[in-house]
């Protein structure tokens, strides 16, 4: 069976005036129905990016495709019209933003927000449809929706304009659900509930979600696949267990020694030293050998191609070489402490 | 960590309110009376449910809202008191912000250099164009960023790289607090921790005070000395973080630390949270009593008739819950 | 029984009948005889009594009538007034009202109409009389209206219902022509006496005695008159509907004649635009007459450097009027080198002195300047209220005058209120002006300048002047008409005014227009009027 | 898999040196700087600015080189059109249009820019103090210019025409006293809008004085808007001259200006059509290129529509 | 809120107050009189006018009875036509504007929006350029230009349009449209300019991720967000608009308010200048409490009634 969605190759970049930025080199790969996969990866690294241009979102100009295809349906979007994405936007692929203030429209209450897109594309009536969004206000865990499904935006919380947004992105039960972090702003325990609530409507509708996400707690919470993203690429993908139990690259045991642990000391952070690579003019090779303690000589000029070490991992990385020499993990890379996975 | 009565206090909340006027009739209560002290050199951790007020009572604190009813002394004098604009602008030197909301926090037609620059500007603190820039270009390296980043606009960077802008924005001036709020929800974890440890250094450095509020609670414990939960407006469990992660009072703090996530597959698929039922109850009319005993599962009759005192439980340790009141 | 002074067989068919009268052949009366014409703005009062301004005078000239009329010929011929007497001193008046004047009401026209009408005006209780100065000829009116002097001591008698008996203060000759005036119409005098506010509107009391009657008036709108049936001359009216729209805009209501919406544009209701006038002469459709008014700059005769004579006499003299005249007005006025109109006075085409003489002017200037001990003019101003016309004018003399004096002269221009106040206040130092007669004699243009004030703002005075203008008040007939003459020679010679041109009507009207008049003082009859099948 | 031309020296460690982040950091620019440089890209703008200058410099040498002055009468000559003498044609005074157009231009021009210089300040200030504090401020402030709106126009100018002589001066005193009002309206508007906006809070926190929030932050973000209503403020300002000059405030006559000459010209319209025109179609041409001059001002000033 | 209306309705009456104060010394201070003419009177006749109407009582008494007047909207009788009252004049002539206005702000917002919104949509296109020169054009060409140009084309030359008057619709068109023009103009700018920052913010971007259609985007989530400066402007526009305007209703012989405004000052027409100063401002003071509330309305961010900076 082909893929719900399968992305090759992926290129965008802007035009600005301090040069051409890269912020998306090359990416692929492919999401199935029902799956959750989740993106990781430095800030800045391109996966708001790579998640809007799925939508055709990316404002062009300044951005444009560099490059690659987006096969959804196998349609590719990329090649698709503005007039037929509109009838694939909301109802197909639907996207939780990132910035839930600016994302929101300040002049207009968040229900209509909520019940434009079931209006357009579930033929609602506009009376149904506020029925619906005060319904998803309540999935989303919004005290009081029959009052605050009228407010505007400005008089919400941070966390309630994320938890909107997560209704109106909902609320078409689309194929495929993006969210951008979308529970940077919530606590831990409406987190968990809106966790839930995504694998609910994974359960009941089969929507494939691509998480993007910066805590790592959550991935391990919901992700069946991860990706992890650095310099505009994809340095790593694997599933949930390959990927915190048997990492390879070392951006990714970057990441992970970074976490601080519940049950942890006050010991200073891992840190990974060094600054993220400028993508209006990125390295000629793996764009994280400026910062890896590993590096060889190689990585400063050539981009390495993947490795597959299983039938999900694939990994980036010269180490991966017969030539290079071997290199294990640090331990702080491990996760579940001393426990060796199989 | 060092015990606390050899701290100075930096700052002190006295039943701080903020209401918000609705309508003639209805009025929201963001943050509805608390009581903490912050002491010098201190990270003081504030967490709880998203929309129960941290960032209205981080604002207030900082004046950016008027209080309601209330005070907050820093150093010894009413932040809300102060009137003279020079007053004013030290005493805004002294505390500093990081917004929650990194985009909307900076203005989309300045450069990062001059959004960064601007309390340098604003103070005085550069010898000369040069010394500025350096500085910029310093505090960029700090959270992370190239100098390349400072030719450019808010709208250009993602998500995480505005947040930093935010907090290069607060270091800029070396203030003695600083209001943090979520100020590293957008990083990716390594950068967070790139972050935290320079917040963390810094602090040693320069005897710096955070009120550091996120919802991060493995993040709010490495960091926070001690820890502030809040509930709808109300503050529910102040008590050092060791103390609060080990032997949690209220059973909202209970709930709190049982949801949070572990960043471990295997553990979390196999991991006991305590649900807590019901809905969040609004601002506007909030429950009677105890905030939290619509929700409680160690809900009594006196929750709904009684608010509970707020008290120190033990050393350092203050909760408001009637379950321990003896 | 008409006073000297007004043989005014003008040349260029002086008189409106150019137009109207060229046609030959038979004509058949058009079935509708509806006449369209616009009078450009709200009449201000279409009360007899208190009206004083040309647009409800155009009006009140259709709906109500005098003692007399003024005819076809410029000349008062009876018209309430079955016969008048006059009497031997010329100071008593007798007038027999027609017995078949009728009110549009359908009471009888009275003497009492008369007395109660004219006594109104000259009571000083009520306002907005602003033309009682025109019943002065009558005895006591003056002294009634401004000195507390009793209405009865006013010489208006009502000897019956149909015989008014008018005193006069000294002979007038021109009386008649002023009983033909609107000040003088008589009201009835049963509806409107206790009814100040019968006026406002066409309403039932709004009682005429005029061969039109008021059918309609939508204010800033539209008039509508309908023909009078009852009119004792009902006869000879042959328009059954007169529209007189309220268009503003000059270029507008030459639109709406070239459209057929206007029978009638131009002169007097409301003037034609300048920049069409050369091109309808030449369509050879511009109907001109003769107005009796002058157009001149008036010279402030205290104020340096036009304190001195030689200075004034350069000015007047270094004005091309033919080239006004010809280039910028363009309506065939006269130029002027005198002050009564030739309308008035034939002789007076030629004038005193000649028009454009750069030399003269040089001659005169060089005498004015040494007389002053100067060697060159100072730079003067010229002044004029807010008009396109008056700026173009303005703006050529002031060209004229800097090619021919060498002087440098700065315009002026202010509003028109504003510009009366400075002019009154003696704040200027040329500035411009202009008469139009109040009725066809030599005595109202040339008793302007009798003293200081008033309509003269030139500070002039001349006690010989003044005493010979005395003297003509007694006179008749050429006699008076030499002292007159005699009086305007000192004014030229003095020259406190430099004058420009004297003004005419221009205007269009269909072809199927006839007999419409246009008098020399610039008022309307469509008595006479109809229209013919084209 | 490993690419061909590899050695194995390839997989030796590679040393990290921190200098090598020393990368001189690109042009430093600042907001205005930078919206400098976007306007430069912007050939339609610059088109504009070089409409501009050339219409100043014709304003200068366009008399001199028609052979005739703005002022003298030709009666004989009056309202001809075009031709090799008289390349405009001449008025109803048989004046040179040519001379009298580039003579009117600087006068045009002049107030134009002035009006509207002064405009811009005082409403910038007046509106954005007004809609920044809010409250009893913007009530009284409002209000002021409420009352000046409502005061009949023409009786103020008729008194500055008697206090005031005439003149340049006086005329763009008539013109800025009720000028500036839409001007404060639009900013204060905006400014309400973005009042509240977190970056101004950000700012404050910085103890950023109020001046500074006004206008570092508010007016900024308020660029279109002001632009616009600059550009409209230059012909109204022409026009405003026209009408006053008509009263007698303006400049005396027989100054040109595009204005008194479009509206001297309107009642000749169907005769002499040329009259109206040449100054019609200068003020048009100004305008364009005051619009494009505006747009790519705001373009240039908005980070957003870097290209 | 109703405290703040009730607050401003205060201000409206303070406002008025300065507003009929200026105006009453201004009028007199103006040199010249309601009775000054080309043929002076006699000074006797004119003392006679001057106290019927008041004239000569000392100034405070005329301000005060003016004051009195204002406020009970009876200015008395017209100076200049005689026995017309004040308020009649202002009565029957404010119609003829009101329905030109109407017709002419529909016109000029309903064209001017969608020019505006087709340019920023266009920004930059042949669609932007096309706009903008209409509306450099309507900049341009002030309304009486217009006037005498749309009268000349469409009227004269076409004939298709009657030329002058008000008696049908038909008669409504041309200076209806001679009036909009420059507020259209004006409002395509002002338009395109903001649209052009809406369309680029994030919550278009979050509109356009429900799968909207363009239209929808733009009208329905970017209007409201930029309208705010056309309404800004809109407020004292409307009534100067409604209230008529001098030179149209002379171009087109339309009896209407704005020519009374005009001509009373010239005719110092003291009660005629009293009564139409108090009426447009009036209207004025409501409407621009109008935008005031409907700044609240189209941004529920702006708090009128609420305090800003410190
Ligand atoms: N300007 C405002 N007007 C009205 N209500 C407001 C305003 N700002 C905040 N609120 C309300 O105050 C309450 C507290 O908001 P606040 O932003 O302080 O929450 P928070 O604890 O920071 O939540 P989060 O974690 O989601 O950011 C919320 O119910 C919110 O809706
Ligand atoms: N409009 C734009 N113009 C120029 N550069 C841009 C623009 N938008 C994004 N970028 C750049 O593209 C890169 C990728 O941005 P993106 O938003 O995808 O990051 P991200 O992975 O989502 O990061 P974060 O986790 O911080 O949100 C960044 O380096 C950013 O600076
Ligand atoms: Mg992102
Ligand atoms: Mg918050």
């Amino acid at each position: 069976m082909s893929k719900l969605l399968e992305v090759k190759d992926l290129s965008i970049a802007f035009d600005t005036y301090g040069g051409e930025v890269q912020a998306v080199r090359g990416v692929t790969f492919d999401l199935d129905e029902k799956e959750t996969l989740a993106i990781v990866g430095e800030s800045g690294s391109g996966k708001s990016v790579t998640a809007q241009s799925l939508m055709r979102l990316v404002p062009m100009p300044p951005g444009k495709f560099a490059g690659g295809s987006i096969v959804f349906n196998e349609e590719d979007l990329v090649e698709k019209s503005d007039k037929q994405m509109e009838g694939i936007r909301g109802k197909d692929i639907s996207m939780i933003f990132q910035d839930p203030m600016t994302s929101l429209n300040p002049t207009m209450p968040i229900g209509k927000q909520i019940s434009e897109g079931l209006i357009k594309h579930q033929n609602m009536s506009k009376k149904a449809a506020h029925n619906r969004g005060i319904e998803l206000l309540k999935l989303v865990g919004i005290p009081n929706p029959e009052r605050r499904i009228d407010q505007y935006p400005h008089e919400y919380s941070g966390g309630m304009r994320q938890r909107a947004m997560i209704a109106i992105a909902l609320a078409c039960n689309p194929k495929i659900l993006i969210a951008d972090e979308p529970t940077t702003a919530l606590d831990v325990t409406i987190q968990a509930q809106i966790l839930d609530l995504m694998r609910d409507v994974q359960e009941e509708t089969g929507t494939a979600i691509i998480l993007i996400t910066h805590d790592l707690g959550v991935v391990a919470n919901a992700a069946n696949r991860v990706a992890v993203m650095y310099g505009g690429k994809i340095v790593e993908t694997g599933n949930v267990n390959e990927i915190f139990y048997n990492p390879k690259h070392p951006y990714t045991w970057g990441l992970l020694s970074s976490m601080p642990k519940i049950d942890g000391d006050d010991e200073e952070l891992l840190a990974i030293p060094g600054s993220p690579p400028d993508l209006a003019d990125p390295p000629k090779g793996c764009p994280f050998a400026a910062r890896c303690p590993y590096a060889m000589k190689v990585c400063e000029n050539h981009m390495p191609e993947y490795t597959h070490l299983s039938e999900t991992q694939q990994t980036a990385c010269w180490l991966l070489d017969e030539r290079a020499p071997d290199v294990e993990a640090p331990e702080s890379a491990m996760v579940g402490g001393t426990k060796v996975h199989e | 960590m060092n015990s606390i009565e050899e701290k100075e206090k930096l700052l002190e909340i006295k039943d701080l309110k903020k209401h918000f006027k609705l309508s003639r009739k209805q009025t929201l209560k963001a943050v509805d009376g608390i009581s903490f002290d912050i002491y010098k050199g201190e990270t003081f951790g504030l967490v709880g449910e998203s929309g129960c007020g941290k960032s209205t009572a981080g604002r207030t604190i900082m004046r950016l809202y008027e209080a309601t009813e209330g005070e907050v002394d820093f150093n010894g004098d009413n932040v809300h008191a102060k009137k003279s604009a020079k007053e004013l602008k030290s005493f805004n030197r002294n505390m500093q912000m990081i917004f929650q909301d990194p985009y909307a926090s900076l203005n989309p037609r300045m450069t990062v250099k001059d959004i960064i620059a601007e309390g340098i500007d604003i103070h005085g603190l550069a010898s000369s164009k040069d010394d500025r820039l350096n500085k910029v270009h310093a505090l960029l390296e700090i959270v992370g960023l190239n100098k390349e980043h400072g030719n450019r606009y808010p709208h250009e960077f993602s998500g995480g790289q505005r947040q930093r802008i935010g907090i290069a924005r607060a270091l800029a001036v070396s203030p003695q607090f600083i209001v943090a709020d979520e100020p590293i929800s957008a990083l990716d974890v390594s950068i967070q921790a790139q972050v935290v440890n320079i917040m963390k250094r810094l602090q040693k450095e320069r005897e710096l005070t955070y009120l550091f509020i996120a919802h991060d609670l493995s993040m709010v414990k490495h960091i926070s000395d001690r820890v502030g939960v809040m509930y709808l407006g109300k503050m529910a469990e102040v008590a050092t973080s060791d103390d609060l992660y080990a032997e949690p009072l209220h059973p909202y703090t209970q709930a709190l630390l049982s949801a949070v996530p572990i960043s471990d597959p295997e553990v979390e698929r196999t991991r006991e949270r305590i649900i807590i039922e019901g809905d969040v109850p609004s601002p506007v009319s909030p429950p009677s009593g105890c905030r939290f005993r619509t929700r409680c599962p160690h809900a009594m009759d006196i929750c709904a008739n009684v608010s509970p005192e707020w008290k120190e439980h033990k050393k350092d340790h203050w909760v408001a819950c009637h379950l321990y009141n003896e | 029984a008409c006073s000297g002074g007004d043989n005014e067989e003008s040349s260029e068919g002086g008189d409106s009948s150019e137009g109207n009268s060229e046609e030959s052949g038979e004509e058949t009366l058009a079935a509708d005889q509806t006449f369209d014409i616009n009078i450009k703005t709200e009449p201000p009062s279409l009360h007899p009594g208190t009206a004083s301004d040309s647009t409800s005078g155009i009006v009140l000239d259709q709906i109500f009538e005098g003692l007399m009329r003024i005819n076809q010929d410029g000349m008062p011929e009876e018209a309430m007034a079955e016969s008048v007497e006059i009497s031997d001193d010329k100071k008593t008046y007798t007038f027999k009202i027609r017995e078949d004047a009728n009110w549009s009401n359908g009471d009888p026209v009275t003497a009492q109409d008369f007395e109660y009408a004219w006594k109104w005006v000259l009571n000083p209780d009520n306002a907005d009389t602003d033309y009682a100065y025109q019943l002065y000829p009558i005895k006591g009116a003056q002294e009634a209206k401004e000195e507390g002097a009793s209405l009865d001591d006013v010489g208006i008698t009502v000897e019956d219902d149909k015989t008014l008996v008018v005193e006069l203060e000294q002979p007038t000759p021109y009386f008649l022509d002023l009983t033909a005036f609107y000040t003088y119409y008589p009201v009835n005098h049963n509806v409107v006496d206790g009814n100040d506010e019968w006026a406002q509107d066409a309403s039932d009391n709004y009682v005429t005695n005029g061969p039109f009657t008021l059918e309609s008036w939508a204010h800033k709108d539209q008039i509508v008159l309908n023909k009078f049936s009852d009119y004792w001359d009902s006869e000879t009216v042959k328009l059954e509907t007169v529209n007189m729209y309220m268009v503003d805009d000059a270029n507008t209501s030459l639109e709406m004649y070239n459209s057929g919406e206007l029978d009638w544009v131009g002169d007097p209701s409301s003037p034609l635009p300048l920049a069409s006038i050369p091109a309808l002469k030449q369509e050879g459709n511009l109907n001109i007459s003769d107005l009796a008014g002058v157009y001149y700059y008036a010279f402030n005769t205290e104020e340096s450097p036009f304190d001195n004579v030689n200075i004034r006499k350069a000015f007047a003299s270094a004005i091309n009027r033919q080239g006004i005249v010809e280039s910028i007005t363009q309506r065939q006025e006269q130029p002027a080198m005198a002050l009564v109109p030739p309308s008035i006075w034939e002789e007076n085409k030629e004038g005193y002195f000649k028009d454009n003489d750069p030399e003269k002017a040089k001659e005169y200037l060089q005498a004015g300047l040494d007389e002053l001990g100067l060697d060159k003019l100072p730079k003067i101003s010229l002044s004029y209220n807010t008009d396109e016309g008056h700026a173009a004018i303005a703006q050529a003399v002031q060209d004229m005058w800097r090619e021919n004096l060498g002087v440098e002269v700065e315009l002026n221009n202010e509003e028109w209120n504003v510009y009366l106040d400075s002019m009154g206040s003696g704040n200027f130092q040329v500035g411009r002006m202009g008469w139009l007669a109040d009725f066809n004699d030599a005595i109202n243009f040339l008793e302007i300048f009798q003293s200081v004030g008033g309509n003269n703002y030139t500070n002039w005075e001349n006690e010989e002047y003044a005493s010979l203008l005395e003297e003509s008040r007694t006179l008749t007939g050429d006699e008076r008409k030499e002292v007159l003459r005699e009086a305007e020679q000192i004014f030229m010679d003095d020259m406190p005014i430099a004058p420009v041109y004297f003004y005419t009507n221009t205007w269009l009207n269909k072809d199927y227009v006839k007999n419409i008049e246009i008098s020399g003082l610039g008022s309307v009859q469509l008595k006479w009027g109809y229209l013919v099948e084209e | 898999m490993a690419l061909p031309q590899l050695k194995d020296s390839d997989f030796e460690p590679l040393q990290i040196n921190d200098e090598e982040a020393e990368k001189i950091a690109g042009e430093s620019t600042s907001y205005w700087k930078d919206a400098w440089r976007r306007f430069r890209k912007n050939k339609l703008a610059l088109f504009g600015i070089v409409m501009i200058v050339l219409l100043g410099i014709m304003s200068f040498i366009g008399g001199p080189i028609s052979g005739h002055n703005y002022f003298d009468n030709d009666l004989l000559n009056a309202n001809k059109s075009p031709s090799g003498e008289h390349w405009f044609g001449t008025d109803n005074l048989g004046r040179d249009i040519f001379a009298r157009t580039w003579y009117g231009a600087k006068i045009s021009l002049f107030i134009g820019l002035m009006a509207a210089l002064i405009d811009l300040v005082i409403g910038i200030i007046w509106g954005s103090i007004a809609g920044y504090f809010g409250g009893k401020v913007d009530e009284y402030m409002m209000r002021v210019a409420d009352v000046l709106y409502g005061v009949p126009y023409l009786l103020v100018v008729i008194l500055l025409m008697v206090i005031l002589p005439q003149g340049l001066w006086t005329l763009i005193i008539a013109m800025t006293i009720t000028g500036w009002i839409n001007m404060a309206r639009i900013v204060r508007g905006q400014v309400m809008q973005l009042r509240s906006e977190e970056y101004v809070m950000a700012s404050r926190s910085l103890g950023a004085s109020n001046t500074r929030l006004l206008f570092k932050h508010l007016v900024p973000n308020t660029m279109g808007p002001i632009l616009v209503t600059l550009t409209l403020t230059i012909p109204n300002a022409i026009f405003t001259e026209a009408f006053l000059s008509f009263l007698g405030l303006g400049v005396p006559a027989p100054l040109a200006s595009w204005g008194t000459m479009s509206s001297d010209a309107l009642q000749s319209l169907q005769y002499y059509p040329f009259q109206l025109f040449f100054p019609a179609f200068f003020i048009c041409l100004t305008m364009l290129a005051f619009n494009v001059i505006g747009d790519g001002m705001r373009d240039a000033l908005d980070p957003k529509e870097r290209k | 809120m109703a405290k703040y209306l009730l607050k401003r309705l205060a201000y409206i009456i303070v406002s008025l107050f300065f507003i009929i104060t200026i105006t009453f010394f201004l009028m007199q201070a103006a040199p010249g009189g309601p009775f000054a003419s080309e043929k002076k009177l006699t000074p006797a006749l004119e003392e006679q006018m001057n106290e019927a109407y008041g004239l000569n009582d000392p100034l405070y008494e005329q301000y005060f009875n003016y004051l009195v007047n204002a406020f009970t909207f009876d200015f008395g009788p017209s100076f200049k036509y005689v026995g017309q009252d004040v308020i009649e004049i202002i009565t029957r002539s404010f119609p003829y504007s009101l329905i030109l206005g109407i017709e002419s702000i529909l016109i000029a917002l309903s064209i001017g929006v969608l020019l505006g919104v087709i340019a920023a949509v266009k920004h930059n296109k042949f669609g932007d350029y096309t706009a903008m020169v209409i509306a450099v054009l309507g900049i341009s060409v002030p309304s009486f230009i217009m006037a005498t140009v749309l009268q000349y084309i469409f009227a004269i030359k076409l004939g298709a349009l009657p030329v002058a008057r008000f008696e049908s619709f038909a008669h409504t068109i041309l200076p209806a449209i001679a009036l909009a023009t420059t507020p259209l103009a004006f409002i395509a700018r002002l338009m395109r300019s903001s649209m052009l920052d809406v369309l680029n913010s994030d919550y278009i971007k979050t509109a356009k991720s429900k799968g909207l259609g363009q239209r929808v985007v733009t009208y329905k989530h970017g209007l409201r967000n930029a309208i705010l400066p056309v309404v800004s402007y809109l407020g004292p526009l409307v009534v100067s608009i409604l209230t008529g305007s001098f030179i149209i209703e002379s171009i087109f012989g339309i009896p209407g308010l704005g020519s009374e405004f005009v001509v009373s000052v010239t005719n110092r027409d003291y009660t005629v200048i009293m009564g139409t100063t108090v009426f447009f401002s009036v209207l004025l003071l409501v409407s621009i409490l109008l935008v005031d509330l409907l700044y609240g309305l189209v941004d529920p961010r702006i708090k009128v009634a609420g305090k800003g900076g410190k």
